[in-house]
């Protein structure tokens, strides 16, 4: 029966958080708006909100407000915030809203919450999540469109998470908020209302695994977030023209399985990275780099990489279609490495 | 400070034209016609005119997500600004910007902005040119109540404080940051009283009251074209529309919602007042908006008869040169 | 506020220890056997050990770049410190943090800090931490005029205002920030009054002034433990030694530093107070001063003594865990 | 004779930056302590700092404090009023310290300055030059100590030069000043007191040109900044062996000249990285994915990168050398190529 069970990915992610606030009380959850309606006397103003996407709705009436905290329009300040907290005992889970904001608290982000365990000599842990949506397709332009994952996993101290199915996110959200160390949780805002199978009871999907999502023999697609859709879309397209297509969706990006990726390569001798970032130091040329070094000596074609191009995101929906790497490109690409 | 006539049927106008353009917007995108992310200035009229009624294309203003009613105040043209909405070829950022990015560098509009509190570091930027160039140009930064808790705020006021910088800040209190009070997310009483922190002069406004926003603000932006330096100016104002186009609003009674659509509505107080005191006439208002009408249906038709942007553009705009063409 | 003896002891020997930790260390430096960048916090000591007398070890500080002064006065131990100082594996941090990242969690000192303005919202966030624990913990947050100037104390200031956070912001008005002079770089008058723009209580303390400072840090941490949220407590204070090591210090003048040196001398100041209310004896006091200087001396030779790290030492540390192995 | 005229590293970004300021009435610089003493009425406070390694002292004397800006620490306050003078009229160069610092202004830079001009459809420019140390080797610890143009380099819309001579800091600093876009110019620490040749006259090392420092047959590195002398010395050892080593020096990251590139790969068939940088989305991946789509029917061997692992900077002496990519390391990694 519970094969059927179906949540959104954004129920999924609500679900997690509030089988893990129940779990420990020190997971707090804090952001912009995440209760919504605070200040307000307004009979009903409570919840009015629920975050980005009403993912949070409904935890404050379960948790309080001690626990669930509307935050000011102060990213430093609150995310720096929820770092002190993780560091002295809670274990906070930040949203973000949008991933293109990571500018203004990317000092306490990086210099702070990823650095303060190895400066002080492995003497502190900071077990703190940052939630955020990232990704092109809904004509937000170039400030709430971006994906900026390369950054992050950049960044030593800090780990990943890109989920593209319910499932993970569930799992992978589990795992973020039990771990010690600072995790990025990054939502494709195109995939929060997919469907999918989810466990009702809470399960972890550890950080640093991928999954082979299709099995195939001639070229490895190596797809993040939403890209995995597109990629197993063309694969459809290829199988019909007798192509086997193998898609791996690494579900975090650090740690990063490069196992699974480079098995993946050794089986099928060609390589293609399907990525909704911009291509220049990008997981895009993270992971070509990784098969060209320790795969080498399988390879039979150029290392492909599909990628948004090398410019902001545009507003309107025909530049949005040119930027968003599509399945036709995908398709592409397959042949053209199949015929090399 | 009075206004004289012809100001006052530019003003008008202007305030018109925001209100309009707005509930156009507000019903294009019910229709599905405009993409993206849409936030309206309705309601807030007397802010944006009462101040950039004071400035000439030479000064520069930075604004927000809530931009409609600076660009209108700032002069900018309605087809583009529609036609940008659209996301056509013949926008004013050639559709790559859209609502939230919508910018006239020729009329000193530096753009709306998606990121919070962004523009005041930029304001104090172009009143840092004017003065190192020696021209008489002030800027203006518009931000929200909510903006005013970012950390660029407390910067650029200082910065502009130590400067000398002539620039003037307002603060579009608005009562809300998408459904956070202002009274819950700002600590202090009014944040015009976090100018004192920068020994500068902090001024409260109605901002329902065009005059007084002319005013005040007409104080505010001499002095700093004399050298006097900074000022924060809070407009305590209300937004009509959520937050964005698609907000449900249920942190707001539609009962306090109707109050400022009605009583407190800055179009019909400026009416009002200019026609009880014999500065215009009812008919050469209702004149000024039948004329707005017509433009703003011209403005519809302009962009839906617009073409989309070649798909080939978007790689274009991104540097103003680059030897190696981008992928 | 009347001190007990042996805290007025306690006190006492932490402000010693403090100034010659740094005086040593500027030695150590000047002789080549500290590598790295040094702040020292000589001439401050009455503002640390003024305020942490009122901490335990279940309370947390945040510090700065200028921290050694924050963490002896907050307990953590000397031998580790001076040994971190010199990038050996005893040090508080293994050798990878050195001077400007010396922390111990386990004391509540969650580190020095190379960003300026950066300790304050992560001291919020500990604040925070009580608050949600509901323990009795407060958190204190130590930063110069400078740091005053950054988006940080904006935001961390407004959060803790409007969460009624027990947290204490203490800015250390030494004057300068590097080179520049805060009547240069702070607009408004005194750092303290920036507190009202958040509805929080801003005081003034004599930062030389042991005493001065003891009571008002202790008004404002009674007042945090008892859920009456955060002050703003700036000291006006002085650094003895230049910016850095290695600062040629032509921002000021010899006298206006001999000054400090001598007339102001916070530790000068205390002795001179305590032994003519007839609190402690000279005697008492001497007994301190070789005891500080005998534990200094074995805090040089233990750091000299100890091995540098091994470099393998330097992929570890760097996550709680990791599946892969960092290369 | 202007042949023998030699300058440090340092002295050539002042003279660049004197000789811009006196051509042109539009260039004006500004950040923390540039100066020094402001607020001051000390007798001879007045410069008494001159920015980061005083590289800026002497220039107020000259341009006045209208044109040469002491600011309060406040990176997004200053560095944001670089960008909007930027917009107006101005060319500023502001000068952010250490690049560490970039988590405060980055929103300013990134989603400012980096995208007006394309959020504008083309109708504004940007010519702002932000100066930034960068690098290890000085146990500056892990907030001063990183290289970071990885991350800017991802950025669309911004350019990234980091030169490894004195010759090429002064003329891709008059390049970056001239340009009509933001440049990020990064000066690494340790290279400011080397000597080289610089020609008075004010001159141009465009953007987008890198330059074979060494030529060879065998192998290809590409080193940047700091790693071009380690890669050189490399290859001086493996001279001796018989191994002939082309070292290229990319000069500007973005925009990257690829064609010097990829011919030298085309030539040697061999390639290495040498990247100061963490090793994660970085230069290194970025050029070695470059080569492993466009090259690699010219390779003969697996591509290898020697960067910093994925760690923060440390502190103590021993760990920091262990840190730095060295001569050692990239002698043996050319070996291993050479014998692959
Ligand atoms: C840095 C940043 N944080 C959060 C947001 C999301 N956001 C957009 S508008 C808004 C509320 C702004 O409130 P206010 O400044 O009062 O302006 P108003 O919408 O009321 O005009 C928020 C939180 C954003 N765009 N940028
Ligand atoms: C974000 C940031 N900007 C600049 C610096 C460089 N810096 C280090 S200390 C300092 C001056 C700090 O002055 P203040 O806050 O008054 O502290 P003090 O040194 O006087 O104790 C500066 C500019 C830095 N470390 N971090
Ligand atoms: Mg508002
Ligand atoms: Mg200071």
């Amino acid at each position: 029966m519970s094969e059927e069970r179906t949540l959104t990915l954004g129920g999924a992610i609500h679900e997690a958080l509030h089988q893990e606030m129940e779990r420990d009380s020190t997971v707090i959850i804090m952001g912009e708006d995440i209760v919504g309606g605070a200040g307000s006397d307004e009979p009903g103003a409570e919840d009015s909100w629920g975050g980005p996407m009403g993912i949070t709705r409904g935890l404050v009436g379960k948790f309080g407000r001690e626990r669930v905290r509307d935050t000011p329009i102060s990213e430093a300040g609150f995310i720096g915030a929820a770092i002190g907290a993780a560091v002295t005992g809670l274990r906070p889970v930040a949203a973000l809203m949008f991933v293109d904001f990571f500018g203004i608290p990317m000092d306490q982000i990086y210099n702070q919450g990823a650095k303060l365990r190895y400066m002080f000599g492995g003497k502190a842990k900071v077990p703190v999540v940052i939630r955020a949506l990232i990704g092109a397709g809904v004509n937000a332009a170039a400030q709430h469109s971006q994906t900026l994952y390369s950054i992050f996993t950049h960044i030593p101290g800090l780990k990943v998470a890109v989920p593209s199915t319910p499932y993970d996110a569930k799992g992978l959200m589990c795992a973020a908020i039990r771990d010690d160390d600072p995790v990025f949780f990054l939502e494709h805002k195109t995939l929060l209302g997919q469907k999918g199978h989810v466990p009702e009871e809470p399960y972890i999907v550890p950080l640093g695994q991928a999954l082979v999502r299709r099995e195939g023999s001639d070229v490895t697609v190596v797809a993040i977030a939403k890209m995995v859709e597109v990629a197993l879309a063309a694969a459809e397209e290829l199988a019909a023209e007798g192509v086997n297509v193998e898609v791996v969706d690494p579900r975090t990006l650090s740690p990063l399985d490069t196992r699974t990726i480079l098995e993946s390569v050794e089986k099928t001798g060609r390589l293609i990275i399907v990525d909704e970032d911009t291509p220049r130091c990008s997981l895009a040329t993270d992971i070509a780099a990784l098969a060209a070094d320790e795969a080498f000596y399988s390879l039979e074609a150029p290392i492909k990489r599909v990628t948004a191009p090398h410019t902001p995101v545009p507003f309107s929906p025909t530049l949005e279609a040119a930027y968003i790497p599509s399945k036709a490109q995908v398709a592409a690409t397959i042949r053209e490495v199949m015929s090399a | 400070m009075d206004i004289p006539r012809d100001k006052l049927l530019e003003i008008y106008e202007r305030m018109v034209t925001i209100r309009q353009f707005e509930d156009r917007t507000h019903g294009e995108y019910a229709a599905g016609r405009i993409p993206g992310f849409v936030h309206l200035y309705a309601g807030e009229e007397a802010v944006a005119v009462g101040v950039c009624a004071h400035l000439s294309d030479d000064d520069a203003i930075t604004s927000t997500h809530r931009g409609h009613g600076h660009r209108i105040a700032k002069g900018v043209d309605v087809n583009a600004m529609m036609a940008e909405l659209y996301g056509r070829a013949t926008g004013a950022c050639k559709g790559k910007g859209g609502s939230m990015h919508i910018a006239d560098i020729s009329r000193g509009m530096l753009g709306a902005n998606g990121i919070v509190g962004a523009g005041v570091p930029l304001a104090c930027g172009a009143a840092l040119s004017a003065q190192v160039r020696g021209t008489e140009a002030v800027a203006v930064s518009f931000f929200g109540d909510g903006g005013a808790n970012q950390g660029t705020f407390h910067e650029g006021l200082n910065l502009a404080a130590i400067w000398k910088l002539p620039v003037l800040f307002v603060a579009e209190n608005n009562g809300y940051a998408q459904s956070t009070s202002v009274s819950y997310a700002a600590g202090g009483a009014d944040i015009a009283r976090r100018a004192q922190a920068y020994g500068i002069p902090g001024v409260v406004a109605d901002g329902l009251d065009l005059f007084d926003v002319y005013a005040k603000a007409g104080t505010a932006i001499a002095a700093a074209r004399a050298g006097d330096g900074p000022t924060l100016l809070e407009c305590k104002t209300y937004r009509l529309y959520g937050h964005y186009e698609g907000d449900t609003q249920g942190y707001r009674s539609k009962a306090e919602i109707d109050r400022y659509r009605h009583e407190h509505c800055a179009i019909r107080r400026f009416r009002a007042r200019v026609t009880q005191d014999g500065l215009l006439t009812a008919d050469e208002l209702d004149a000024i908006d039948a004329r707005v009408d017509n433009a703003i249906d011209a403005a519809v038709a302009f962009a839906a008869n617009s073409p989309f942007p070649d798909p080939a553009e978007v790689t274009t705009d991104v540097y103003v040169n680059y030897e190696e063409e981008i992928a």
